[in-house]
């Protein structure tokens, strides 16, 4: 399935997943079941509609999950690196600096009481070894980047003060801080307006492209992954029922459903499709 | 923000003033309406109407109520308590007695309570469903279940009449009463203000097991809401992003967790805290701790008005006061309540 | 351990509520201050009376001539025939329930002057009212409402007329052995050495009486040595101090009684037959020996069976048949309820416990209501009761010190509102026997006078009585062996000033 | 069928007020659909709680039917316009049947015959009546909706107000609740007053649509306007633009 | 869908009984995941059993004295021992379960409504009404509870009765409170405008949409509350103020017990175990009561 290329720089991938089940509880049927693919230092997106496993797929490379879930995989190596077999403290050496994690709400995925500056400020100290006053200088130039035009005005607030877009991009500058060599972002724009959406995956995937790292986009708005990412997993009920490079390419009627049910001001309709479960589930079961 | 503040401040602090003068108001209706008979327990038993007639008089508890109150707060304005039956001293020289004991108590054991009880209630919730905290679950608990004179008996039984570790009822050995000179009423303290090492030793020897046994009770309440909060805190995205930024269990906990949960601790510390102030009636029984519980439930007995309904008025002042403050440590702490505090 | 030159008592202080000796009448309190004033004459644990301030005395028909000695107040002023008067006076003139010894027997506010007078600095004279004898006015003078206090220094306290009631109440001016230093309610009394005391400074630098409400508490307290002598423990916690090395125990008689409280004015309580078969429903052995233990011992006249021409006790014992039978008598076969109010102390709930717990197999359903000590004295006053469980005391060794209060109660009538008097309050109507005890008490012959005891006491037993006498009153105590010259006083009026310490072994 | 003028709301807290909604005035018709989008917060849902008498603080003149609504309705004021809310988990009490919720509008319109119209009212929007016996928890988000625009509709008001319907629901989702409210609009003659931030859906829904920024209408749309792309104001545009990410 | 209408099955609101055999099966199940919750309810099923057929199990009339045979240790005769008045222990406990069940029954049936009433009004109307009733609340909560109860029972006089009057006059506040505080929160959610929006009136919002939302917390606290009334009460009795003799009431029967925890432990420590063990069970049930019946701690 993984397609590599070649270029003597990306001739390993940055991520290679291969068998990966999670089981939440003994004997549940998994979340997320025999899911195999690589990330490069390319863009790929995963989408699939709620509850398909795409948040835990995520997670569960991160190896976040409640101690409840039950992760099993063949291979799950980050840079040909096994991530499994690592103890929480190696793993809590490699998060945010190799592998960082862009969560979908700012609201929530942001310490309510603590000011920006020094949220940033904790990633720069844990991953840079910077000091005190080093780590809010990395901060600061860090929220340049993500391209905030007051950081020092900024960096005293708190998260309840700024606004959503706001928001995300200190996400991405807290998690991008240390150059990642992957970047997992699970719906980073779908708690956001309209307006700043398109700001903030363009911001995103600039910074992505500047680190040369890979990035593996979640999301369930199929049309926005076809337009930023190289390579499209959809997911269905915890599998992977097809890579796509482009939405044309797509096979699967689950894939095609989802297009088709997306309504489309270029192309008015009197009535939507629908996606026929019954027949879906049938399929997918053979 | 600060200026906003001081209007808050201002507005909650007349509230305040308000309940505690409808506190006032219904203690001293409650205590007037008893049956309990403070002229017979100061004349004495065999004393013949005359007697009890004069004494009563001399109390003014012949007069109407209305009269009563208007004299009482003619009184409280001038800063009277009044007189106490029990002591015949000024109520407000006798609360100054008492009132340090069990201040001295309470502090002690909810100082203890805080360092056993928020660490287990954060160990307990960390390990989840573990044997750890089922163990912390029960030891807590059992703390909560036990009668506080029995635990007291026994600690005494054991670590008194036993092994000899610790002091005996009282709040320091006889032989040592009256060598400190009371300047904030606080044993510990005004032993080691004034040098008094051998003093110093001998009351917390003393105060030792009271309040641990206090703090025991206490520490259920702590550590279960602990639990609670950090358990609720733990299944936020902030701590997914937290660690998902490198930081470590115990550095998510102690960075990111406890300060989420530390306006919450406040309040549950507060009324805890408060609890114990208000009195811890059975343990200064069991301990003959010359406290504001102790103090208060003997006025009961015998009915001593000025007594009850000033005791009651501080207790519920303090208590009061104390939520105050955890309310303005919610308005300090929390960024979010700092900008809505209008 | 306490230190040697100390002596620390633990007891219950909740009732002290004055130090004032004209004021106080509540037993530890008396314990207290008959070691902080001295009087004119004592009176020895067996009833025999000594001088204390006074030298000597002679009596003649009218009257009691005393000559003081030389001695002098703590605060230095020296003790005259003008304190003592001052002291009578105050007794009388402040007319608290300490006055109603005097009272009694035709002392009041308005005659004192007139009969109590000082002669010269060193005489004073006390004229016998027509209601007592000059042996039973030397009696009453050994009680501590009769203390000397020092004139000069309550003078210079008193405020409203008070005659320095409210300074006095927590301070002492006395001449005895001990002066106060601290009395801090429900914590502790502490009394210093007076060093000048007339017959030398007591041995102990200090004594130190010490709140311990619970008794397993102070058991142990005496168990370990921080405290010498242990007063008000249970019964139970008293019993292991038997066999024990290096402890004493001290059952001190002080002449009073456990009573049951019965309200004549009640509808069924009126009836002889009634309280004879509640008198045949209480099971005086058995409470004796598990609930008084030390403290009682069973007996239903209220006089002490070792005193002189006390009658042995009448055949009332628990007898559910006899006292079925009575009730049925009385009309009341089927039985009926009583309330019984007590105050929520050992052993005075439990035996409450007990008495239910018998008198229910008689037909008699008891419900007990317990309450602390003002309120349940109060309904006592108030006449507010069906039972209800008060305890008694002597003020003298002898007959009439102890039975008078079971014996006479000139005025029934609701009107009279006589609730200083023991009998009136269970409105039980005793001419008669108010008449004997009145007659007793002014016989100046002793043999005669013997002879009237023993009438009083049967008679008291044929009518029945509404204030049933139970169980004879001990207060025992427990001392460690350091302790030594501690003698128990009957009347709580234990002197402390030859008691020594000695080394531990 | 709806006629508002000059529409005003601020929200007074204290010293602080917020003028969230600025003199707006707009029209629909019996049988239109229009469509109100806007960033987050511009006042959106202000317009319909109002509209709808949840709102008390708003000076100017509602119109419902042709008749003027006071701030406080009476019944069958209140029959004029039902809401059908974004969330679908929370517009569902927890602990009452599906047949509960439904008819407790009956019940407080004082109808009769209240079971038989509740079984309708869910085969009508598609679901099977023994889903009465369920509780809300038992049902997807999209089945949730079914039944919050059932209990919308069970009262048969003229009018709905649509407050992001679909936003909380998977597009697949979503086209279903889409079509359930086209085929219902048609049947009925209803008019909707739908608000989203998604311009697609507002596209495929209406036929008119409202462009609103800070409590003002900054420009008004046609359906064939979105088709053709056409807008009129800069922040149209902007929406617009950033609503159909192709590149 | 304009399907044609079927009306052949008839649909009816589901009769009480099938919903609580529903709940109740729900609940089961979920319980029997924790073992520990689960033994917490059993014990407490044992007490109430216990408490209904007293008479049936104790082996000794509680009240009869029988001065013989006071302070026995346990033995084959009496299990728990004798107290100081020969009366078995253990009829005593298995007596002294009816009035422990009866006292935090009555406390709870009297604060419970009376919480969840205050709580939901003041947290529904809001303004006035709200700042009103919490004042009331707070005034309330000021006051040092113990001496409150013992101010009550001094009045009333002291007994079982009173015990309950005085522990339920302070024990309402901290449930008006949670339920206040809930009640805000429901207050707001969409559906309860709905129910506004359908013309629901006010009082059916607040009994039907707002009050049931409350109860499930408030049902919680109450069984969290009960280890601690047990324990008040104790309190009372070691004060003289609660059950009064003849009654096995397990505090006062620790209380007097106390007077011989030296010589004869078991007099106090076999009503203290049952104290423990109750009150232990209403802790562990209350735990996992809200991991059951609120799903804000529901477990993961
Ligand atoms: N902690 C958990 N315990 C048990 N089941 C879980 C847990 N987390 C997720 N699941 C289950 O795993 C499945 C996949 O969930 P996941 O969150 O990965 O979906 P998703 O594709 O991210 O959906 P969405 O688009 O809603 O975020 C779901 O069926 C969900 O119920
Ligand atoms: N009850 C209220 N009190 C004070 N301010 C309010 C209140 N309700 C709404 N607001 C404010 O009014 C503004 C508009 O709110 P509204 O809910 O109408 O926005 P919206 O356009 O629906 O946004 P969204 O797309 O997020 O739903 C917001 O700034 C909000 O903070
Ligand atoms: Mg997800
Ligand atoms: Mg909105």
């Amino acid at each position: 399935m993984p397609d590599r290329e070649i270029n003597d720089r990306d001739l390993q991938p940055v991520l290679s997943v291969k068998g990966l089940t999670v089981r939440f509880g003994r004997g549940a049927v998994p979340a997320v079941s025999n899911v195999s693919f690589d990330v490069g230092r390319e863009r790929v997106g995963i989408v699939g509609e709620s509850g398909s496993g795409k948040s835990t797929t995520g997670r569960a490379i991160m190896r976040l999950l409640t101690p409840a879930a039950v992760v099993s995989a063949e291979r799950l190596d980050l840079g040909g690196d096994p991530l499994l077999s690592k103890s929480e403290r190696q793993m809590g050496a490699l998060r945010g600096k190799d592998i960082a994690l862009i969560m979908q709400d700012p609201r929530y995925s942001l310490n309510p009481v603590l000011s920006i500056g020094k949220q940033i400020a904790e990633a720069a100290r844990l991953h840079l070894g910077l000091g005190k006053s080093q780590a809010l200088d990395a901060a600061r130039a860090m929220l340049e980047r993500v391209r905030i035009s007051d950081p020092d005005r900024v960096m005293a607030l708190y998260p309840h003060q700024i606004s959503g877009g706001m928001g995300q991009r200190v996400m991405i500058a807290m998690m991008l801080l240390a150059r990642p060599k992957l970047v997992i972002a699970d719906e980073p724009t779908s708690a956001l307006d309209v307006s700043v959406r398109k700001d903030v995956l363009l911001l995103l995937d600039e910074l992505v492209r500047e680190n040369n790292s890979g990035l593996l986009l979640i999301s369930h708005d199929i049309r926005m992954v076809a337009a930023f990412c190289e390579r499209i997993i959809v997911m269905y009920a915890g599998r992977i029922v097809e890579t796509l490079t482009s939405l044309e390419e797509a096979r699967h009627p689950y894939t095609r459903g989802l297009i088709a049910a997306l309504p489309d001001p270029k192309n008015p309709v009197r009535r939507l499709a629908v996606l026929d479960r019954a027949k879906l589930d049938l399929e997918t079961a053979q | 923000m600060k200026e906003l503040s001081v209007a808050e401040f201002g507005r909650r602090l007349a509230h305040l003033l308000v309940s505690l003068f409808i506190l006032l108001c219904v203690t001293f209706v409650i205590g007037r309406v008893l049956p309990t008979d403070p002229v017979g327990a100061i004349v004495g038993e065999l004393a013949d109407p005359a007697a009890y007639a004069a004494m009563r008089a001399r109390l003014g508890l012949d007069l109407p109520i209305y009269q009563q109150f208007f004299l009482y707060l003619n009184g409280l304005a001038h800063g009277d308590f009044g007189t106490a039956v029990l002591t015949g001293n000024p109520v407000s020289s006798d609360l100054a007695q008492a009132f340090p004991a069990t201040f001295e108590l309470a502090t002690l054991a909810v100082i203890i309570s805080t360092f056993v009880g928020v660490p287990l209630g954060l160990v307990a919730a960390l390990f989840r469903d573990s044997f750890i905290d089922k163990i912390a679950r029960v030891v807590a608990l059992v703390g909560h279940s036990i009668p506080v004179f029995w635990f007291g008996i026994v600690g005494l039984v054991i670590f008194y009449a036993g092994l000899n570790w610790v002091g005996g009822p009282g709040r320091i050995d006889v032989f040592y009463e009256g060598l400190v000179e009371p300047r904030t009423g606080l044993l510990l303290i005004d032993s080691l203000l004034q040098g008094e090492t051998e003093i110093f030793w001998n009351a917390l020897g003393h105060i030792i097991l009271p309040a641990i046994i206090l703090a025991y009770a206490a520490m259920a309440y702590i550590t279960r809401m602990t639990r609670s909060f950090t358990l609720e805190q733990l299944s936020q995205d902030y701590v997914i992003a937290a660690r998902a930024k490198g930081v470590s269990p115990f550095g998510t906990i102690w960075h990111h967790v406890l300060p989420n949960i530390a306006v919450q601790l406040i309040t549950i510390l507060a009324i805890s805290y408060g609890g114990l102030l208000e009195g811890a009636v059975v343990t200064e029984i069991v301990f003959s701790w010359p406290g504001i519980g102790q103090y208060m439930t003997n006025a009961l007995m015998i009915g001593d008005m000025n007594a009850i309904v000033a005791g009651t008025i501080i207790v519920g002042f303090i208590f009061m006061l104390l939520n105050f403050l955890a309310d303005v440590a919610y308005a300090v702490f929390d960024p979010r309540m700092r900008e809505a505090a209008r | 351990a306490t230190p040697q030159d100390q002596l620390v008592i633990g007891t219950s202080l909740a009732q002290v509520l004055s130090l004032d000796p004209q004021q106080a009448t509540e037993g530890k309190a008396v314990e207290i201050m008959s070691n902080l004033y001295d009087r004119l004459v004592a009176s020895t644990a067996d009833g025999k009376i000594l001088p204390q301030l006074a030298e000597s005395w002679k009596v003649d028909d009218k009257g009691i001539t005393f000559t003081l000695r030389k001695a002098n107040f703590a605060s230095g002023n020296p003790v005259t025939s003008k304190d003592v008067v001052y002291s009578l006076a105050r007794l009388l003139k402040m007319d608290q329930a300490a006055a109603a010894n005097l009272k009694r027997v035709g002392y009041d506010k308005n005659n004192v002057d007139k009969l109590v007078k000082a002669v010269d600095d060193q005489t004073v004279r006390i004229d016998l009212s027509d209601q007592v004898t000059a042996e039973l006015l030397l009696y009453r003078l050994t009680t501590t409402t009769t203390s000397v206090v020092d004139s000069v220094e309550v003078e210079s306290h008193a405020v409203d007329n008070d005659y320095g009631n409210a300074w006095m109440r927590t301070h002492s001016a006395g001449s005895g052995p001990f002066t106060l230093n601290r009395w801090s309610p429900n914590e502790l009394v502490i009394l210093d050495a007076n060093k000048n005391y007339m017959t030398g400074a007591p041995k102990m630098k200090r004594v130190i009486v010490r709140h311990v409400p619970e008794s397993q508490v102070e058991r142990l307290m005496l168990e370990r040595g921080d405290i010498d002598i242990a007063s008000a423990l249970t019964a139970s916690d008293l019993a292991t101090f038997q066999a024990k090395q290096g402890f004493a125990i001290q059952r001190i008689p002080t002449g009073g009684f456990y009573v049951l409280s019965m309200n004549a004015g009640n509808q069924y309580l009126s009836n002889p037959k009634v309280r004879e078969a509640i008198a045949y429903g209480i099971d005086y052995k058995g409470i004796e020996k598990t609930i008084m233990g030390p403290y009682g011992r069973a007996r239903t006249v209220p006089v002490p069976e070792n005193f002189e021409y006390a009658i042995p006790s009448p055949d009332w014992q628990l007898n559910v048949e006899k006292s079925k039978q009575l009730l049925s008598e009385a009309g009341f076969k089927d039985g009926f309820s009583l309330t019984l109010k007590t105050i929520a102390q050992t052993p005075r709930i439990d035996l409450a416990t007990a008495i239910q717990a018998s008198l229910a197999q008689v037909g008699i359903k008891i419900d007990i209501q317990q309450g602390n000590g003002s309120e349940i004295i109060a309904a006592h006053r108030a006449r507010d009761f069906d039972l209800l469980i008060p305890q008694t005391s002597a003020y003298m060794p002898n007959v009439l010190g102890s039975m008078e209060q079971f014996s006479s109660n000139p005025d029934n009538s609701k009107e009279a509102n006589n609730a200083g008097n023991f009998v009136w309050r269970s409105a039980w109507d005793i001419p008669e026997l108010t008449a004997l005890t009145a007659k007793a008490s002014m016989e100046p012959d002793a043999k005669k006078r013997g002879e009237l005891y023993v009438q009083m006491q049967k008679m008291f037993v044929e009518q029945k009585p509404a204030v049933l006498p139970m169980f004879e009153r001990f207060e025992p105590i427990v001392l460690t062996g350091r302790v030594q010259g501690y003698v128990g006083h009957p009347s709580q009026m234990t002197r402390l000033e030859n008691v020594t310490k000695v080394e531990t072994q | 069928m709806i006629n508002v003028r000059d529409l005003d709301v601020v929200f007074a807290s204290g010293k602080s007020s917020n003028h969230v909604v600025r003199g707006i005035s707009f029209q629909v018709n019996q049988g239109e659909t229009l469509g109100i989008v806007g960033e987050s917060g511009c006042g959106k849902s202000t317009v319909l709680r109002c509209l709808a008498g949840m709102e008390a603080g708003w000076t100017g003149q509602i119109e419902l039917g042709g008749k003027p609504i006071g701030k406080h309705r009476s019944r069958e004021e209140l029959k004029f316009a039902q809401m059908v809310f974004q969330d679908p988990y929370g517009s569902l009490h927890p602990r009452h049947r599906i047949g509960t919720a439904l008819a407790e509008p009956l019940r407080a319109m004082r109808h009769s015959d209240i079971w038989s119209k509740v079984e309708k009212a869910l085969i009508q929007v598609g679901l099977p009546a023994s889903f009465a016996n369920r509780f809300p928890h038992e049902l997807s988000g999209g089945q949730r909706q079914r039944v919050a625009i059932a209990r919308a509709l069970i009262l048969s008001p003229p009018i709905l107000l649509l407050d992001e319907p679909t936003s909380a629901l998977d597009v697949s989702v979503q086209a279903e609740i889409l079509n359930l409210l086209a085929d219902q609009r048609e049947e009925k003659g209803l008019t909707y007053l739908l608000v989203s931030h998604d311009l697609a859906v507002i596209a495929h829904m209406c036929d008119r649509v409202l462009i609103m920024k800070n409590g003002c209408f900054v420009d008004e749309l046609t359906k064939q306007d979105l088709q053709a792309g056409v807008t009129h104001d800069a922040y149209a545009r902007e929406l617009f633009e950033a609503s159909f990410i192709e590149a | 869908m304009s399907d044609a209408v079927r009306i052949d099955i008839r649909i009816r609101p589901p009769s009480v009984s099938t919903r609580v055999a529903a709940s109740f099966a729900r609940a089961g199940r979920k319980l029997a995941a924790e073992p520990l919750g689960l033994a917490g309810f059993v014990i407490l099923g044992l007490l109430c059993l216990i408490a209904i057929f007293a008479p049936l199990l104790a082996p000794y009339d509680p009240v009869v004295q029988s001065l013989g045979d006071a302070l026995q240790a346990p033995s084959l005769a009496h299990w728990a021992g004798t107290d100081e008045f020969g009366r078995d222990i253990l009829s005593r406990l298995i007596f002294g379960t009816r009035i422990t069940i009866q006292t935090v029954l009555s406390i709870s049936l009297i604060v419970g409504p009376i919480g969840l009433l205050i709580g939901v009004v003041a947290g529904f109307f809001g303004g006035r009404t709200d700042a009103l009733l919490m004042r009331a609340t707070d005034i309330v909560l000021s006051f040092p509870s113990l001496i409150l109860a013992l101010a009550f029972a001094a009045a009333l006089g002291a007994g079982l009765t009173t015990a309950i009057i005085a522990i339920s006059l302070t024990a309402w506040p901290p449930i008006a409170r949670l339920a206040r505080a809930e009640a805000l929160v429901v207050r707001n959610a969409d559906y309860v405008v709905a129910a506004r929006l359908y013309g629901a009136s006010p009082i059916r919002i607040l009994l039907l949409y707002i009050a049931p939302m409350c109860v499930p917390s408030v049902i919680v606290r109450l069984t969290l509350n009960m280890a601690g009334i047990i324990l008040t009460a104790a309190s009372l009795g070691f004060l003289g103020l609660g059950a009064q003799p003849p009654a096995p009431e397990w505090g006062a029967m620790i209380s007097n017990g106390r007077k011989f925890m030296l010589d004869y432990w078991w007099v106090a420590v076999m009503p203290g175990i049952a104290i423990l063990l109750t009150s232990l069970a209403f802790n562990i049930a209350g735990d996992a009561l809200r991991d059951i019946l609120d799903p804000r701690h529901a477990r993961s």
